[in-house]
């Protein structure tokens, strides 16, 4: 349905491979393996993001299962003002965060963004996003390789006199 | 063309808070247009911060990011007058990037 | 002031009940009594764009009438038709109660 | 709290029975104006009636529409605020103001005061043609006289320039006039009729939603109050996904009660206009804003 993903990967490592001869350029930079480590970590998980549900989502994204957290909190609002553009953030004091992913499982596609979070980067992130309908929304944060989750209920409807 | 990136980088302390509005529509592919076709997905897939070489972000974003998306977070490590470099790609490789002076 | 609230909300009443009416009757119909049936909904719809009060759903349902009558269904046009008609005599008598009524409204 | 039952404004509303059903609420009004409008005592009479319905509210916030009357949608508008949605079209504005027609003019040769600032000025009742002149209908004026075709009312370019306009403006209290000429009574007279007639298959008035149930759902959207209305113009609407000007307000109104809509800026849009900015008077401009 979307681009096919072979193209698009070749498209990053190209991109890729610009950005690191770039950095190479800068003389001041110390050029040391970390960022050639971490763009290999930044591989857009396309696949998770054409699959439908919430659990075949985080399967592929993380192929783990995740937990309920207190320690997220994950700010959306009760009734949507419009399902366009809705605001939602979430923000953390789980220790070493490395990935925060936002879910909205009545979407035709559950998984919405997926923020790879390096270590000198707050674990907090707001972002606006589109809600089909009326859904549950989650926040996943990994954090030391295990991953929380918080949920909360969105209401979302047609505006006006609709119809 | 004028940039499609609005950024505010705020640094107070060791913590740089940044703020990003990107005008791109963000189609999704599931909406249909007046004359009831399919509008084709078109949408953002990566965004990346990057601060003194590294990334400090990557964005991955589905068709279900808003239009003309608006992203927040902060991170340690920067100063006044530092770069940070955004740039987004997406789906249709089309791209876009600028540089921000950290205020 | 709720006396004549009251005489125009029988008088809605009566409208719809006529609309429930009009659309109700399916007897095999000749495209003669679609061209009647429309000209008389096309005449009230031109009477409600005179005094700029018509309804979307008016509108709507003439352009069904038309569309149904070019297929040839002329049991639906006629209905159709017969809606479109009753939809706009609605609106000009909505117009005409509201010429003074929307004094009422008025904040004093 | 509420001044009468609220409308109930389920599907069954939404039905061709819809005349049938809809409830009127109508609270007891004293006689109906005396011949000659006063539109010193309307306004007033306005501004009693909403501060009275809303004495939490502060009057200056009314502009805010929706966002005076819910906390929710307020936090959720002022997360937004930091930076708007309209960012990129006040941008467009500014830029496209400025930049000179074919034969070398630009807007600003066209309004006092270079056209800043001069937004809560808009609508005035031109004595020579004796009509009202909104500022979309000013703004396409100033492009026909310098060989320009005119730009479409509803949105895009013309939202850039008024939202540029507004946004110099801001903060500048609504000051209409009313000259001492029957037509600009009449003309804000046929306003305030526009304003308080029901039209369209769920027979509703702009007073239906907007003066007895503001603060009210209608369905996911809370109803903003008339006072201070139009001061956040343009606005950019998340329904819409983009900016639209008061024109384009009016018309989806119109639609969304199932009225036919009438041209943009024709004679009804530009009284109701005139007649809703005058009992602005005195409220800050707020625009551009963003709305749900």
């Amino acid at each position: 349905m979307t681009a096919d993903n072979g193209f698009r990967a070749t498209r990053r490592l190209v991109l890729q491979g610009a950005g690191l001869v770039a950095l190479a350029g800068l003389g001041n930079v110390a050029l040391d393996v970390a960022p050639a480590q971490a763009a290999a970590a930044d591989k857009y998980p396309g696949k998770a993001f054409t699959l439908k549900g919430d659990t075949d989502a985080i399967q592929a994204l993380y192929g783990k299962t995740t937990e309920a957290s207190d320690k997220i909190a994950l700010d959306v609002p009760e009734i949507a003002e419009n399902g366009a553009v809705v605001p939602i953030s979430a923000t953390t004091t789980l220790a070493n965060v490395t990935s925060i992913a936002f879910l909205v499982s009545e979407n035709p596609n559950a998984l919405a963004a997926y923020y790879q979070i390096p270590e000198s980067t707050l674990p907090n992130v707001s972002n606006r996003v589109k809600m089909a309908k009326t859904t549950k929304v989650t926040a996943i944060v990994e954090s030391g390789g295990k991953l929380y989750s918080a949920t909360k209920e969105v209401k979302v409807t047609v505006g006006g006199c609709g119809g | 063309m004028a940039s499609t990136i609005r950024v505010r980088a705020v640094s107070s302390g060791d913590i740089t808070e940044v703020q990003a509005l990107i005008q791109h529509p963000m189609d999704s592919g599931y909406v249909k247009d007046a004359k009831g076709q399919l509008i084709p997905p078109h949408f953002i897939d990566q965004l990346v911060f990057e601060h003194g070489g590294k990334n400090v972000l990557v964005a991955n974003w589905g068709p279900a990011v808003a239009k003309d998306p608006y992203i927040k977070f902060s991170f340690k490590g920067a100063k006044k007058g530092d770069d940070l470099k955004i740039s987004w790609v997406d789906n249709k490789g089309a791209t876009d990037s600028t540089i921000a002076k950290i205020q | 002031m709720s006396e004549n609230r009251t005489r125009m909300m029988r008088s809605l009443l009566l409208i719809s009940g006529l609309l429930l009416a009009a659309s109700a009757p399916a007897f095999a119909a000749s495209e003669a009594d679609f061209k009647s049936a429309y000209a008389a909904a096309a005449a009230a719809e031109k009477e409600a764009d005179a005094i700029r009060d018509q309804w979307t759903t008016a509108e709507a349902a003439l352009k069904a009438a038309r569309k149904a009558a070019d297929a040839g269904n002329f049991d639906q046009a006629i209905a159709a038709a017969k809606q479109a008609e009753a939809l706009a005599k609605a609106a000009i008598f909505q117009a005409a109660s509201e010429k003074d009524r929307w004094k009422d409204a008025e904040v004093r | 709290m509420r001044a009468g039952p609220p409308i109930r404004l389920g599907t069954a509303v939404l039905s061709l029975a819809a005349l049938a059903l809809a409830v009127f609420a109508l609270n007891a009004r004293a006689a109906p104006a005396s011949e000659t409008p006063d539109p010193v005592a309307d306004a007033k009479a306005f501004r009693d009636y909403f501060v009275k319905k809303f004495p939490t509210v502060k009057p200056d916030d009314f502009v805010n529409g929706p966002y005076s009357m819910n906390q929710d949608m307020r936090k959720q508008w002022e997360d937004m605020e930091q930076f708007p949605p309209y960012e990129f079209a006040l941008e467009a504005g500014k830029e496209m103001f400025s930049k000179p027609f074919k034969n070398g003019k630009t807007y600003a040769d066209c309004f006092s005061n270079g056209g800043i600032g001069i937004r809560q000025n808009y609508p005035y009742f031109d004595e020579k043609e004796g009509k009202v002149i909104t500022l979309e209908l000013a703004l396409n004026r100033c492009r026909e006289v310098n060989g320009e075709a005119p730009l479409s009312y509803m949105k895009d370019d013309m939202a850039a320039l008024t939202a540029y306009m507004a946004y110099t403006s801001r903060g500048k209290l609504m000051d209409i006039k009313i000259p001492n000429d029957p037509r600009a009574l009449a003309a804000y007279e046929n306003g305030k009729r526009y304003f308080y007639t029901r039209r369209g298959q769920l027979n509703f008035s702009c007073a239906s939603c907007h003066v007895q149930n503001p603060g009210e759902r209608i369905r996911a959207e809370i109803l903003a109050p008339a006072l201070g209305i139009l001061n956040a113009m343009p606005i950019y609407r998340s329904e819409w996904g983009g900016m639209g000007t008061i024109s384009r307000r009016f018309v989806s109104c119109n639609s969304q009660v199932r009225a036919v809509a009438l041209e943009p800026q024709s004679e009804e849009y530009r009284d109701l206009e005139y007649y809703l900015s005058y009992v602005s008077n005195g409220l800050p401009i707020s625009g551009p804003g963003s709305r749900p």
